[in-house]
């Protein structure tokens, strides 16, 4: 789960990493009473879950409460690459004598944590990296060793923080650290973490990005931020009924069973000529009723002209499929024509229950190639 | 003989008496796999089917002789399961279970290292050696015995693909599915290097998707030191940047990561790749 | 630094493992109103830093406020094998439903740590092992790694606990192995660890040693615990100058510098037929002042009828070690005659300053060996 | 050649600004050691008698090629030093520093396994090659070129042997003092399988004290591995059970651990054992 800027202070305060004092407002009048409240100039910053919002103009400070408002009111709703602002973070504006980065994240390479420093921040850290490489610390960290103290100051030297500030960062990264591990983070980015005039060191920014795999260590923390900030309806649906569901661009609805399969049935619906317009993985071993929301799903979609549906049982029994497709068909209208290639455990009898249920529109195919073809051709006549 | 599981191998089950590994552990038997053993702490002395239930893999291993284990408990108590696994004297772990968090993951993957232990998976659908021993949820009906390797992080996609081989007359030595997440006890390159000394293998297909480096790093391998034929696959061509595509390993960070990345690297490695599962089987049936 | 009893049970009880409700006390009135405050029963218990108190006698129950004076002021000033009780623990008797034992430990040949637990508790450990060594289980545990899961229930099952008892056993050799790590104990043992008829378990005992070399990790635990056990009164001053000092029972006093050099030392007095009377390592760069402060200590032992002066130098330098005799010789009145067999960094050098201050008692030698028989020959003179 | 250090050691120096660290760093150096880099983190770019002084360990190894590690610093401070050391690249670290907590070593003992690294000590004398290369406290003058190993838990003890051996006219290939803490990371038996291996050393004495089976577990290698000749030496018969005897590691526990116990295995072993340090250097000077 990708954390808003202010739920990652939030859970790096928790854990002693000094942050700005701040509050959240969803409204202008909210923003207005907050500002008013942490005294002011005060920075008015959109949360959204994407990068660059301060060139969006997603950042804005106000000297008083009129102009608090009226910032809030220009940021509120703003479309920030494709995510809409809905949430406003109101915080006291920081004094910045030095901008750094500091970031944990794991390493696949490696097989191990990343530990990340640059007394570069306040920019995008792939533009650091590709300027002056040299100018990122990178350290490796063994999961069973923890972040040893040199592994902390190598960061620091390294990342060539200045001596006046090196201990204070040491000590920041130790506890950033401490969070990523405890939270059972993928990432903690601070990028700037600032120095302020007075010599302190607080993180200005956070980027947290929480393992949903470990959800269940964490209840009160995901339910405390487990908010759909899903843009899509789609998506929003598919969450509800905690489907694995991605909306893309394309028209030929995806629906399959197992995350290589249903990636592979994307790429089969391309070289066929057609886009995706989704890719959703009902998993293994799917009930009926998992079939039938999932079309629900994906026929929903307003984009979508045609339904691929690419089953190769396994665990998911062929039968169940079929009793599925033909339980949505009874359940709601779809009114995209559908193409079914069912293989594997009980398909047999999948397909005879198909054909014992004949209806406008419900097409059955042999192969994944075949399949991929109809439903490119069938979206592209719907179109 | 094959690689990781055969006719040798007696595999204990941790979390025998639940549903799902119940139901597995007795197809697995039914496949002729010598599945010797249970584990359910506090299920000591009872008995699945005529399979003896132990309350630790250790008194397990020591009284029937296991080793290989097979987990199927639920995620927040698998990776301490693999672990128990690791101590337990078993030379093998194949750990079915989805959803562990990617902190014990990493723990589990450097402590296994420190005790030098194979594990297949988290996350995946385990080892198949047809005609010889499945360890794992693959369906055994679809594959045959061969000599061609298979090794994949997918599991569908992987049936997929033994399907198409099997339909074409081609079998397999042993199908191995190593998994969709992050950490991962044997990655390509492990079992591909276990393929390479395989006398019962004469050529593998390897299937990759977007996420990671592991299929770049497996065609530096090919390249430098596979002699046998390695036709590759890999999905997610159409996969959008930042996105988990269903496992917790697919994603492509930035520009890292993807399907493009991955093919023209095993291409250049040697492999012959194909676009989609059908003509990664021509591929292998023309060769 | 090897707790008592009470402190033991004071640290398990910080951490959540359950302990009966105690109070100390140094005197008969003092352990009469902790009892009162307590309520009857109650057990008086001594606290001394050895094994085998109960059978000494050393462990009374009291039913009313006379009997807990009466038997505290039997049991102050008990010797339990040469350790002279000084202080008592009161707590309220327990109501014993069946008796474990657990610890956790350094396995130095396995190189970790140990977890023991055996049902069958409350007898001493070794007794257990050589009765049915398969009535104890051991688990060893990586320190990378700790304590999972697994290992807790392993040690639970092997160890027998019944199943009524499992849960809470583990649940409670968590907290042991977390106190084990986070004190940097050496050993924590609880025995017996035991049921009461209300199903709780409860460490009825506690043996705590913490690892000297981690008391600047631990300072608060150490300054409240540190208080000076040594029955001998050499030990005692040896300790309040630093001074690595064990008493023993001969009468060849040892000041050496390096453990293995000491350690020789008292084998090659055995081997000349004497005995030493303690061990001291003044340690390596030695100062003369160090050097004066060893003499006296070793001196000060009424059994001690010789003094063998052991020194190889390396870092501790030959004319430093023969000043440091110099001047204790001035400040003290040493009545016992001395060896000295100095060798290696700046020998020569030392051997001329004690040449040049010539004392009656005082002697040379060249060799270890000589000198270790010239100083049995002096104490048995002196005998 | 010889083990652990020779003409080719060069060392960084972990607390060289401190007093200990630059006084037996420059006798080192004195002796003929590469003595190429200290580390002291905030005085980079400093150097101690044109001994250059680097921030981290690993940026000393960059610049200067080190590949052994020399630690020097307090207690507190030193665990941490050698895992950094760890990870920077060289192959060997010898730990001075006496007083590091248990818990510290254990942790760094499995950390060291997993990097495959040897480590000298903590708490000990290092390792002097005489004529070659001194890496850390050992005095060199008792020392002479030869052909017999030494490893000891001891420090003085060591020198005492060293001595009588030179003033017999034998020299020595390598002393190694190994440390007396119940974890270090070169027990006897892995200094014994060196020598054994070194074709400069034609017979090796070791000295063991009491505390742990390590000279038992010593004992089976020389027993079942060893073509050299070994002669045995072991402190503290006299030392009484439960009592620390100056060494965190030297203490009978129980009945375990004795002097007599691990003198009768080196002999059950076939090594010769003296009963001081004389007749230790008597019994190799007779050989």
């Amino acid at each position: 789960m990708d954390l808003l800027e202010y739920q990652g202070k939030q859970l790096l305060r928790s854990v002693g990493v000094p942050t700005p004092e701040g509050e959240a407002a969803a409204t202008p009048e909210e923003a207005r009473v907050a500002a008013e409240r942490i005294g002011f100039p005060v920075a008015i910053k959109a949360q959204v879950q994407v990068g660059g919002r301060g060139k969006a103009g997603g950042i804005k400070v106000a000297a008083n409460a009129d102009e608090a408002e009226a910032h809030a009111a220009a940021i509120l709703g703003m479309d920030i690459k494709g995510h809409v602002v809905r949430r406003l973070w109101v915080e006291e504006a920081a004094d910045i004598a030095a901008e750094f980065y500091a970031s944990f994240t794991i390493d696949r390479s490696a097989k191990r944590y990343l530990g990340m420093v640059s007394a570069e921040g306040g920019v995008e850290i792939e533009e650091v990296a590709a300027r002056d490489p040299e100018a990122i610390a990178k350290v490796g960290v063994n999961p069973l060793v923890g972040l040893k103290d040199n592994a902390a100051r190598a960061l620091a030297f390294r990342g060539r923080i200045p001596a006046e500030h090196r201990k204070q960062v040491i000590a920041v990264l130790q506890k950033l650290y401490a969070a990523f591990v405890e939270l059972d983070a993928e990432l903690v980015e601070v990028n700037p973490l600032i120095a302020n005039s007075r010599g302190e060191i607080v993180a200005l920014d956070a980027k947290v990005t929480l393992d949903d795999n470990a959800e269940y260590r964490h209840k009160q923390v995901f339910e405390d931020f487990h908010e759909v900030f899903a843009v899509d309806p789609q998506e929003k649906l598919a969450k509800e009924k905690n489907l694995n569901y991605i909306k893309l661009q394309g028209e030929v609805g995806i629906l399959g069973n197992g995350a290589g399969l249903v990636m592979s049935t994307l790429d089969v619906v391309a070289q066929a000529g057609g886009k995706a317009a989704n890719f959703l993985d009902v998993g293994g071993g799917a009930s009926a009723d998992l079939i039938a929301d999932s079309l629900e799903v994906v026929a929903g979609d307003p984009q979508v002209r045609s339904i691929f549906i690419n089953i190769f049982g396994g665990i998911t029994r062929g039968e169940e499929v079929a009793k599925g497709i033909v339980a949505a068909l009874d359940r709601v209208e779809i009114s995209q024509p559908i193409v079914v290639r069912l293989d594997g455990t009980n398909a047999e009898e999948g397909r005879e229950i198909l054909a014992g249920n004949p209806r406008e529109g419900l097409h059955s195919s042999p192969t994944m190639l075949e399949a991929a073809a109809k439903a490119v051709e069938l979206a592209d006549a719907a179109g | 003989m094959a690689i990781y599981v055969d006719e040798t191998t007696k595999v204990v089950v941790s979390g025998l008496t639940g549903r799902e590994g119940q139901f597995h552990a007795l197809r697995n038997r039914a496949y002729g796999t010598q599945v010797v053993a249970g584990v359910t702490p506090g299920k000591g002395g009872q008995d699945v089917e005529g399979i003896p239930v132990f309350d630790t893999i250790a008194e397990a291993v020591e009284v029937t002789g296991a080793n290989t284990s097979m987990v199927f408990v639920p995620a927040p108590f698998a990776a301490d399961a693999c672990f128990e696994a690791a101590d337990s004297g078993v030379e093998l772990i194949v750990c079915i279970t989805e959803g562990i968090p990617a902190r014990d993951e990493a723990e589990l993957y450097q402590y296994l290292r420190l005790r030098d232990i194979a594990m297949i998976g988290p996350n995946c659908p385990g080892v198949l050696s047809p005609g010889k021993a499945n360890v794992g949820i693959m369906p055994t009906e679809i594959a045959a015995p061969g000599r061609v390797g298979l090794v994949s992080r997918s599991g569908t996609l992987t049936y997929q693909i033994v399907h198409e081989l099997t339909q074409r007359g081609i079998g397999q030595s042993t199908c191995v599915g190593i998994g969709g997440d992050p950490f991962i006890g044997q990655f390509h390159i492990d079992v591909l290097r276990r393929f390479e000394a395989d006398p019962e293998t004469d050529m593998v297909v390897m299937v990759g998707e977007i996420g990671g480096d592991e299929e770049e790093r497996a065609a530096e391998f090919i390249r430098d030191s596979m002699t046998k034929a390695v036709v590759g696959y890999v999905a997610g061509f159409e996969a959008p940047p930042g996105k988990k595509m269903g496992h917790a390993g697919a994603i492509i960070s930035g520009s890292k990561g993807t399907a493009q990345a991955k093919a023209e690297a095993l291409e250049a490695a040697g492999a012959k790749v194909g676009r989609n599962p059908t003509e990664v089987a021509e591929i292998v049936a023309g060769m």
